[in-house]
């Protein structure tokens, strides 16, 4: 209910960031109905048209196998949505229950969050690089992957969001009523970290878009073969003097995209509860 | 005047800069490398650019000329007596180690002993061999079993070959390689340094005992022009092209075919292709799954395949690759044709049937790629579109070549698995000839030939017996041959004396800037 | 005097101030040294003193939300410091807090409605929404607020009104024992006074006993029935209001009552 | 001070030991070994064995921890087996380039990030502020990989202003002049970060000049850029410092992505490789140092606390 | 002529771009030696109005939409800004209520101080120390010599008021605002520092704005009272006059509300209702709807000043009726 209310509010007034709101959703609509709008099997190889300049019908050419990169974008769009909400979901959902809990709970605390300095203490796309060898390369392990380098930064955050709200007088309020540990913890902290977290989720998608592309890149990320733009860069990267549009086009998409979420999110911290601006990442 | 005095202290800055570009670059030769060696010992490690780094600096007895066949190179000459099973090389005098001693038969002889029971293609030889001895300060001597005829392609053949080093450093070698600080070797380059993912430098030899005659291939007369060659890793082949642009590197190897047209065009770069092709092999598993010993149902997945768009796709220009179905390219002596008529045949129905009667019910086959050569990968990516078609099911796994080898190790892993391999004088280095090499192709039939392949020492019955083997091959197919690549290099055009083509491995003896 | 609802007996509350690291070294805050008093069923006894003196912390302790170092606090002749929190649950309707920041002492997420009923659903005072809406609409009344706000949210009142569905998430548990930590401080002169006289009411018309905790000493002589002055973690000089502001003993308590800005004025009120 | 250094190094040992052997543990559960890798395509699968137990690859995984272990509390972080040197003088080659880089990166986030946040800030709400912070953000967005692609097809193949990659030492021949190798990578991973420098200063100081002690500073009739830089800004340094010292840090294990366009013998790079040839001493070794290195940039924040933030005490 | 003369003075605050009216034309004089308080409950407009007159507004969403403020004869709200700023911390000085925070808290407070003084005076570095040990010790700072060293964190809050009331007199202002400056102290420390300010004031001459919402502190300390309500000023007098005759229904009822500690009340005459928000438009006397004597005139028609006794000024239809 809050969400909803917070989108136009946050966007009022704000001309460059209701641009990224929309192309968002034009992202999120190709990645729905990439099936019925791509002109093209995204994976149907024709070697006799390989290396296609832009025009009709390849509207953005074609790759090194022949295949239709228009196509081949507007899946990648679906990538970007899945790898984007995944790795929100699995950060805020482990980082930010040992994030709450720990605040909550000090006893525990002090030992989860004791483990998770240690996993901050790591290299972040280093130790990326060793799980996904370790896993190997698939849509879900680089969700998982990147979801677990966000959720250590959830934790700390969501830690001292906690801690904060943990200490506010409605909760000492609730206590005095009498009531429980749980009812506190999800009745009355969690709504008031909903809009935080909203926030910084958008940061989360943003960046886990370019931590995908980076492991895209060096071979690390999801598999070759499938349509993501992270994997048209780095499969196409040669290219750049023989198809420049083999670059240009899935960069500038990236671009557009994280810049559009980035965007967004500033519009939504403008917005916030002052008590958790400085809390919140961004990165 | 702050901005004048701010332009100056640009301009000192840019001259200094310039200044020592130049100066530093002038007698080094600066190759760009798809990345680094595992190692230097030339007798264990067949990676190819293990070779085209370290045959500047160790050298084996023989070598090959412009033609492919072996001529001496530490050795003078050799007599072969009449049975054919005893052999005496006799060894060129004089000859520096880089360390400063004098090779004698001593050091060859330990060398030869280490290859033959660790070297990578040491055992092709020396399973056939009873004995080696030193039988004078410069004369060697090779006791055969029985009649041995590819010993001296063997020999001459470097890369995991028979190289020199001198006995002190071969006492207690083993299989592992040796450490940097033993690469003492008798080429016209020394081992100068390796710093780690930066460079390896290889600083002339001023000693080097160059061989006589006319330069002519490997062999012939070898000068060391630079006064170093540094090997430089740049992994990602558009920062090797854009460095050798750039004027950062002169020479680059491993080239993407896509772009030759346009380097070639380029008057700032030389391109140079290799004289011998490398090619793709799917591997099939000859001792667990559904391939295992249904050769029909294997002819059924070649019979599906056309290898000329995987071809397009994976290499680029027509003049780059040939879809030839023979081991050996065009024009080599073991070049045959027998077989190469189910090389490409494309033809999608009748594999379809040819495997239902083969008794395939589209159980799946696990399919290994690695994506650390792209051209495995493009040409995996064809082959499975065009498996699918035909009605197989492909399950295509894509690893990092690392993850794949331990894979094909274990035979309940995989059913076809994506390599390739080099060009290689003699058939009988190939690796399907390898009965342990994974596939584990091993059937009598193979035995057969290759006992008598391998026993004879004649040329033309050689060449007869290795196109009934290739025949063999694409009847019970262990492997699949993908076609001819021509891979080639860029290089500046300040370089002098590179030649048209390169033979196997570039070579920098002979070469200035 | 009649048996006490509220017994205290030398309550020490001291704080460990965590220092960075594991091995940091730990400071001892005697925020509350060796405090005793009773409140007598029907009585308003305050506590009053400077900032700091841990005046607000004897009521934190009470209430468990923080944890007595020693000392004993006997409510209906239990010891309520040595209880479990699953044991002082049910004692929680029997003792109620009354916050002073009445925009922080809501949760700004949740209805007058869902505030109001949560109490009543925790002490099985209410088995639906049904019961509990005429409870809290009666509470409401109480307080002076009319029962349409129920579905209203905090931010849409004033401080006043805060305040005064603060004392009715209070009130509608019926407690025995009510501490109201600076429950007006934070409210303007003109509100204050509103609240007081609400409070005031209230306790007399139940006969509820309370604890009023409070820096403003005008506003505690016009509350309590008696008066405790603390000063660093200690009650310093106890009696009656009469005792207190008429015939201090306390060199403290006699500073504090001077320290007081008055205004010269012909008698308005009076 | 001192003390507090030690106690805090002493806290630093079982965050340490958790975090090797959770390296240790990933590393080794890594499919693919490095003997199959030295040995290469043509080696079968008995040799590959052998070559496993002459490295003593083939002992049980915790009695490798252990041995590793000691070795490192010895201060021998053990041998690369691709390299057969040292892991620690691996790391200390890689090690110029990342601290090189990392250095000069710094320098164009001070340079470039810092006055263009100062200036952002002091501009709240004008069209200078606008423009610079959506520019920043802009740049936050670029993948490094791609602007570092385009970056050497412009300044090093078009212009030829800059070399395209590779980095000699700096004790080569060429010596300091051999930075120049660094400025392309520097800038490029400079971007994004200078970006959420600019973003980190700008918002920082936008929070300090709300406080009351900037109006305090005001009402002296203090000038207004002494106001934004004496109270407003040497107070954002707090927050800033911290964004700095883990910047830097970050960027000596994050800079993968941009060593491997420039073809840098950095840090990143080295892992990339010891992972796909298996060099597990190396990998370890890396992962260790840097997770001290990042360890003492923690301490060395809270030791600049200390200096920039007279509140803060050490004990 | 008047140190400091307030005329019709109007502030609007920008709410989403609508400019809302918090200020709505008061006037007022200070002169040399003279403590001018004005009381008024939160959102009167006090503190704007404090702010107004020290030139703070810059850079915040607060406009002065009319009137005048003159300066020892100078129009303030003409000066450019670098003009503004020499009188600024010079000839005007201003301490606030958050002394915790009012503090620059990386500097040393002795090096506040100098910053002040040598902003406006040209004084060594030593002579500034010199100074502001002096001055400190003239605040009652135990071992100022010591202590212009300490780090405001170092302080309690009635120190640091005391170091801002230093800093504040470093330039000899002739007027000195004080907003709210011992509504975050303890009654204690309150009353030291409040002293400490008149005999301050005793000894200089210095003109005083107090701004405050305890009447009992504006009564104590001050000659002159305004109190605001709603952005106007309702009654204002000298404080003899004023307390003496109180003609305003709200200040009447404000006095009642306060509960004082010398006699027993038993309910306390509390000003019904709430104080009005932000946007909210009222016509006629902005106080009709909580007043108890409010007729059909007091919702029709803005009441002007009445004068009750000399300067005792008041806005409202039946001021004599109150104040009788």
């Amino acid at each position: 209910m809050s969400v909803l209310k917070l989108m136009p509010s946050a966007l009022a007034g704000r001309k460059l960031a209701t641009i990224g709101f929309l192309w968002l959703v034009l992202v999120l609509l190709a990645a729905v109905f990439a099936g019925v709008i791509a002109p093209f099997d995204p994976l149907e190889l024709d070697p006799v048209n390989r290396l296609a300049e832009p025009g009709w019908p390849h509207l953005f050419g074609t790759d090194h196998f022949g295949r239709d990169t228009f196509s081949r974008a507007l899946y990648g769009a679906r990538m970007t949505v899945i790898i984007g909400v995944g790795s929100v979901v699995v950060a805020l959902l482990s980082g930010g229950l040992i994030g709450m809990l720990s605040a909550y709970f000090t006893k525990l605390g002090h030992f989860l969050m004791r483990g998770v300095d240690v996993l901050m203490a790591f290299p972040a796309l280093l130790m990326a690089l060793v799980l996904i060898t370790l896993l190997e390369r698939s849509v879900a392990n680089t969700i998982i992957v990147i979801g677990i380098v966000y959720a250590t930064t959830t934790a700390r955050i969501l830690y001292g969001m906690t801690l904060k709200l943990k200490n506010e007088v409605f909760v000492d309020a609730a206590v005095c009523s009498g009531a429980s540990h749980r009812s506190i913890l999800f009745r009355h902290i969690l709504p008031n970290l909903i809009s935080p977290l909203l926030v910084q989720a958008s940061f989360i998608f943003a960046f886990a878009q370019l931590q995908a592309a980076a492991l895209d890149f060096l071979g690390l990320g999801l598999p070759p073969e499938v349509p993501s733009w992270g994997n048209m860069l780095s499969e196409e990267r040669i290219y750049l003097t023989r198809a420049p549009w083999l670059l240009l086009y899935p960069g500038l998409l990236i671009i557009l995209s994280v810049f559009s979420m980035n965007l967004v999110g500033d519009a939504l911290r403008d917005n916030i509860d002052p008590r958790f601006k400085d809390d919140i990442s961004g990165v | 005047m702050k901005l004048s005095r701010a332009i100056r202290s640009f301009a000192l800055a840019t001259a200094l800069t310039t200044l020592s570009t130049s100066v530093w670059a002038e007698g080094v030769l600066r190759y760009a490398t798809v990345g680094e060696p595992p190692s230097l010992d030339q007798q264990v490690i067949t990676s190819d650019l293990t070779t085209t780094i370290a045959h500047h600096i160790f050298e084996g007895l023989y070598t090959f000329d412009a033609s492919n066949a072996p001529v001496p190179l530490l050795a003078s000459g050799e007599t072969v007596s009449e049975d054919g099973k005893t052999i005496v090389i006799s060894l060129r005098q004089g000859v520096k180690f880089h360390n400063g001693e004098e090779m004698t038969s001593a050091d060859v002889l330990a060398s030869l002993k280490r290859w033959g029971e660790f070297g990578s293609r040491g055992s092709l030889l020396f399973d056939h061999v009873e004995s080696v001895e030193a039988t004078g300060d410069y004369e060697i001597t090779l006791n055969l079993k029985e009649p041995f005829g590819p010993w001296k392609n063997l020999m001459a053949f470097i890369n995991g070959g028979p190289a020199i080093y001198p006995a002190s450093v071969m006492d207690g070698a083993t299989k592992e390689p040796i450490s940097p600080d033993n690469y003492i070797g008798t080429g016209p380059y020394k081992f100068g340094s390796w710093d780690p993912n930066r460079k390896i430098e290889l600083v002339r030899f001023d000693d080097y005992v160059s061989p006589e005659g006319e330069a002519d291939g490997y062999g012939g007369k070898r000068v060391a022009e630079f006064d170093a060659l540094n090997f430089l890793p740049v992994p990602d082949a558009g920062t090797r092209i854009a460095g050798l642009r750039a004027g950062d590197y002169d020479y680059a190897e491993s080239i993407p075919g896509d772009l030759y047209a346009e380097l070639d065009a380029d008057e700032n770069v030389t391109t140079i292709l290799n004289g011998g092709p490398i090619f793709g092999l799917v591997f099939m598993n000859s001792k667990v799954g559904p391939l295992k010993e249904n050769f029909a149902l294997r002819r059924a997945i070649q019979s599906a395949l056309n290898k000329t768009p995987a071809l397009q796709v994976a290499i680029g220009p027509e003049g780059l690759w040939r879809a030839n179905g023979s081991f050996a390219p065009e024009g080599n002596v073991w070049y045959s044709e027998s077989g190469t008529e189910n090389f490409s045949a494309g033809k999608t129905e009748e594999a379809k049937s040819a495997a239902a009667e083969s008794g395939y019910n589209g159980e799946p086959i696990k399919f290994m790629v690695s994506t650390n050569y792209p051209f495995h990968y493009d040409t995996a990516i064809v082959y499975t579109k065009q498996l699918a078609q035909a009605g197989f099911n492909i399950d295509l796994q894509v690893y990092d070549w690392a993850t794949l080898i331990e894979k094909r190790a274990q035979p309940d892993q995989w059913d076809m698995f994506f390599t390739h391999h080099g060009f290689v004088p003699d058939p009988i280095l190939i690796s399907v000839m390898n009965d342990t090499y994974p596939g584990w192709w091993a059937t009598p039939e193979k035995q057969e030939l290759k006992n008598r392949f391998t026993a004879s020492s004649d040329e033309a019955e050689r060449q007869e017996i290795w196109s009934e083997i290739q025949a063999l091959i694409y009847e019970q197919v262990p492997t699949m041959k993908t076609g001819d690549v021509y891979t080639y290099n860029i290089a500046s055009p300040k370089l002098q004396g590179m030649g048209e083509a390169t033979l196997i491995w570039p070579s920098f003896w002979n070469v200035s800037k | 005097m009649t048996e006490a609802i509220l017994s205290i007996r030398d309550l020490k509350t001291h704080f460990q101030t965590q220092a960075a690291g594991f091995l940091g070294e730990k400071k001892v805050i005697k925020a509350v040294d060796g405090v005793s008093f009773d409140i007598a069923p029907g009585e308003v006894l305050s506590l009053v003193g400077e900032s700091g003196c841990g005046k607000s912390t004897v009521g934190r302790t009470l209430t468990h939300l923080e944890k007595s170092t020693a000392g004993q606090a006997l409510f209906d002749g239990q010891d309520i410091l040595t209880l479990s929190p699953a044991q002082f649950r049910p004692l929680r309707r029997d003792i109620q807090m009354i916050f002073q920041d009445p925009f922080a002492s809501l949760n700004p997420r949740l209805t007058i409605e869902q505030t109001l009923g949560e109490p009543l659903f925790i002490h099985g005072l209410a088995k639906n929404w049904a019961e509990a809406r005429v409870l809290i609409a009666e509470t409401l009344d109480l307080v002076g607020m009319a029962p349409e706000v129920m579905t209203r949210h905090p931010h849409e009142f004033s401080g006043g009104q805060r305040q005064r569905i603060g004392i009715a998430r209070v009130m509608i548990l019926k407690p025995k024992l009510v501490i109201a930590d600076e429950a007006v401080s934070a409210l303007d002169v003109s509100i204050q006074a509103q609240v007081l006289n609400l409070i005031k009411k209230l306790q007399r018309d139940s006969g509820i006993s309370m604890l009023f905790i409070s820096h403003d000493l005008g506003v505690v002589r016009h509350i309590s029935d008696r008066v405790a002055v603390m000063y660093q973690g200690e009650i310093v000089e106890m009696g009656t209001k009469h005792e207190i502001f008429e015939n201090p003993q306390h060199a403290y308590t006699r500073k504090l009552l001077s320290a007081i800005p008055r205004i010269k004025t012909r008698q308005v009120n009076a | 001070m001192l003390a507090y250094t030690a106690k805090r190094l002493l806290t630093l040992i079982p965050t340490l030991l958790a975090a090797s052997a959770l390296v240790f543990l990933f590393v080794h559960l890594i499919p693919g070994d490095p003997a199959s890798i030295l040995l290469g395509d043509t080696a079968t699968a008995e040799e590959v064995a052998q070559l496993t137990r002459e490295m003593g690859l083939d002992q049980p995984l915790w009695v490798q921890y252990f041995v590793w272990l000691g070795n490192v509390l010895q201060g021998d972080l053990g041998t690369s087996v691709f390299f057969k040197t040292p892991v620690l003088s691996v790391i200390a080659a890689g090690a110029e380039t990342s601290i090189l880089l990392a250095c000069m990166t710094m320098v164009w986030i001070v340079l470039i990030g810092v006055p263009i946040g100062v200036l952002s800030a002091t501009m709240h709400g004008k069209w200078v502020d606008q423009v610079t912070s959506g520019g920043a953000m802009l740049a936050a967005s670029i993948p490094t990989f791609w602007l570092g692609l385009y970056l050497i097809f412009i300044f090093s193949v078009g212009l030829g202003w800059f070399p395209s990659s590779g980095f000699p030492s700096l004790s080569d021949d060429g010596g300091l002049a051999n930075l120049r190798y660094l400025v392309l990578p520097s800038l490029t991973l400079a971007a994004p970060n200078a970006a959420l420098i600019i973003r980190l200063v700008r918002a920082s100081m936008l929070d300090v000049a709300r406080e009351d002690h900037v109006r305090t500073a005001r009402a002296k009739g203090l000038h207004p850029a002494n106001v934004a830089i004496k109270h407003v800004f040497r107070n954002a340094l707090i927050a800033v410092a911290a964004a700095f010292g883990f910047t830097f840090a970050a960027l000596i294990s994050e800079a993968v992505v941009t060593e491997t366009v420039f073809s840098l013998p950095g840090i990143g790079r080295l892992v990339v490789q010891s992972i796909l040839r298996r060099d597990y001493p190396v990998i370890q070794g890396v992962i260790l140092v840097i997770v001290v290195l990042y360890m003492v940039i923690n301490l060395l924040v809270d030791l600049a606390y200390a200096r920039l933030d007279p509140r803060v005490s050490l004990k | 002529m008047a140190l400091l003369e307030v005329e019709n003075l109007h502030i609007a605050v920008s709410v989403g771009g609508v400019l809302q009216p918090v200020v709505r034309g008061i006037s007022f004089t200070v002169d040399d030696n003279e403590t001018l308080g004005i009381v008024g409950e939160s959102g009167c407009g006090k503190s704007m109005t404090s702010l107004a007159i020290m030139g703070l507004l810059e850079g915040t969403p607060v406009r002065i939409t009319d009137g005048s403020i003159r300066y020892d004869g100078t129009e303030l709200l003409q000066l450019s800004s670098k003009q503004r700023r020499a009188i600024m911390g010079n000839r005007m000085a201003m301490i606030f209520q958050e002394p915790m925070t009012s503090l620059n808290p990386v500097y040393r407070i002795g090096d506040q101080i100098i910053e002040s003084l040598r902003q406006h005076k040209s004084i060594s570095k030593k002579a500034a120390r010199a100074r502001a040990i002096e001055l400190l010790d003239l605040v009652r700072i135990p071992n100022p010599s010591e202590r212009v060293d300490s780090f405001p964190h170092q302080m309690s809050g009635g120190q640091r008021q005391r170091v801002m009331i230093a800093m504040a007199l470093s330039c000899d202002p002739k007027l000195l605002i004080a907003d709210e400056p011992t509504t975050a102290l303890d009654v204690t420390v309150q009353k030291e520092v409040l002293e400490l300010m008149s005999d301050l004031q005793e000894r200089t001459g210095t003109a005083i704005i107090i701004i405050s919402h305890d009447l009992g502190v504006i009564a104590e300390t001050c000659d002159k009272v305004s109190v605001m309500y709603r952005g106007k000023i309702v009654e204002a007098g000298t404080t003899e006059n004023l307390f003496e005759r109180l003609a305003h229904p709200y200040t009447r009822g404000l006095l009642n509300s306060i509960p004082v500690v010398d006699h027993d009340v038993e309910w306390l005459e509390a000003i019904p209702g709430r104080v009005p928000t932000l946007g909210e438009e009222l016509s006629g006397c902005a106080f009709h709807p909580r007043c108890p004597i409010a007729t059909g005139l007091c919702i029709a028609k803005t009441p002007g000043d009445t004068y009750i006794a000399g300067n005792h000024a008041v806005k409202c239809h039946y001021a004599d009726q109150v104040a009788s």
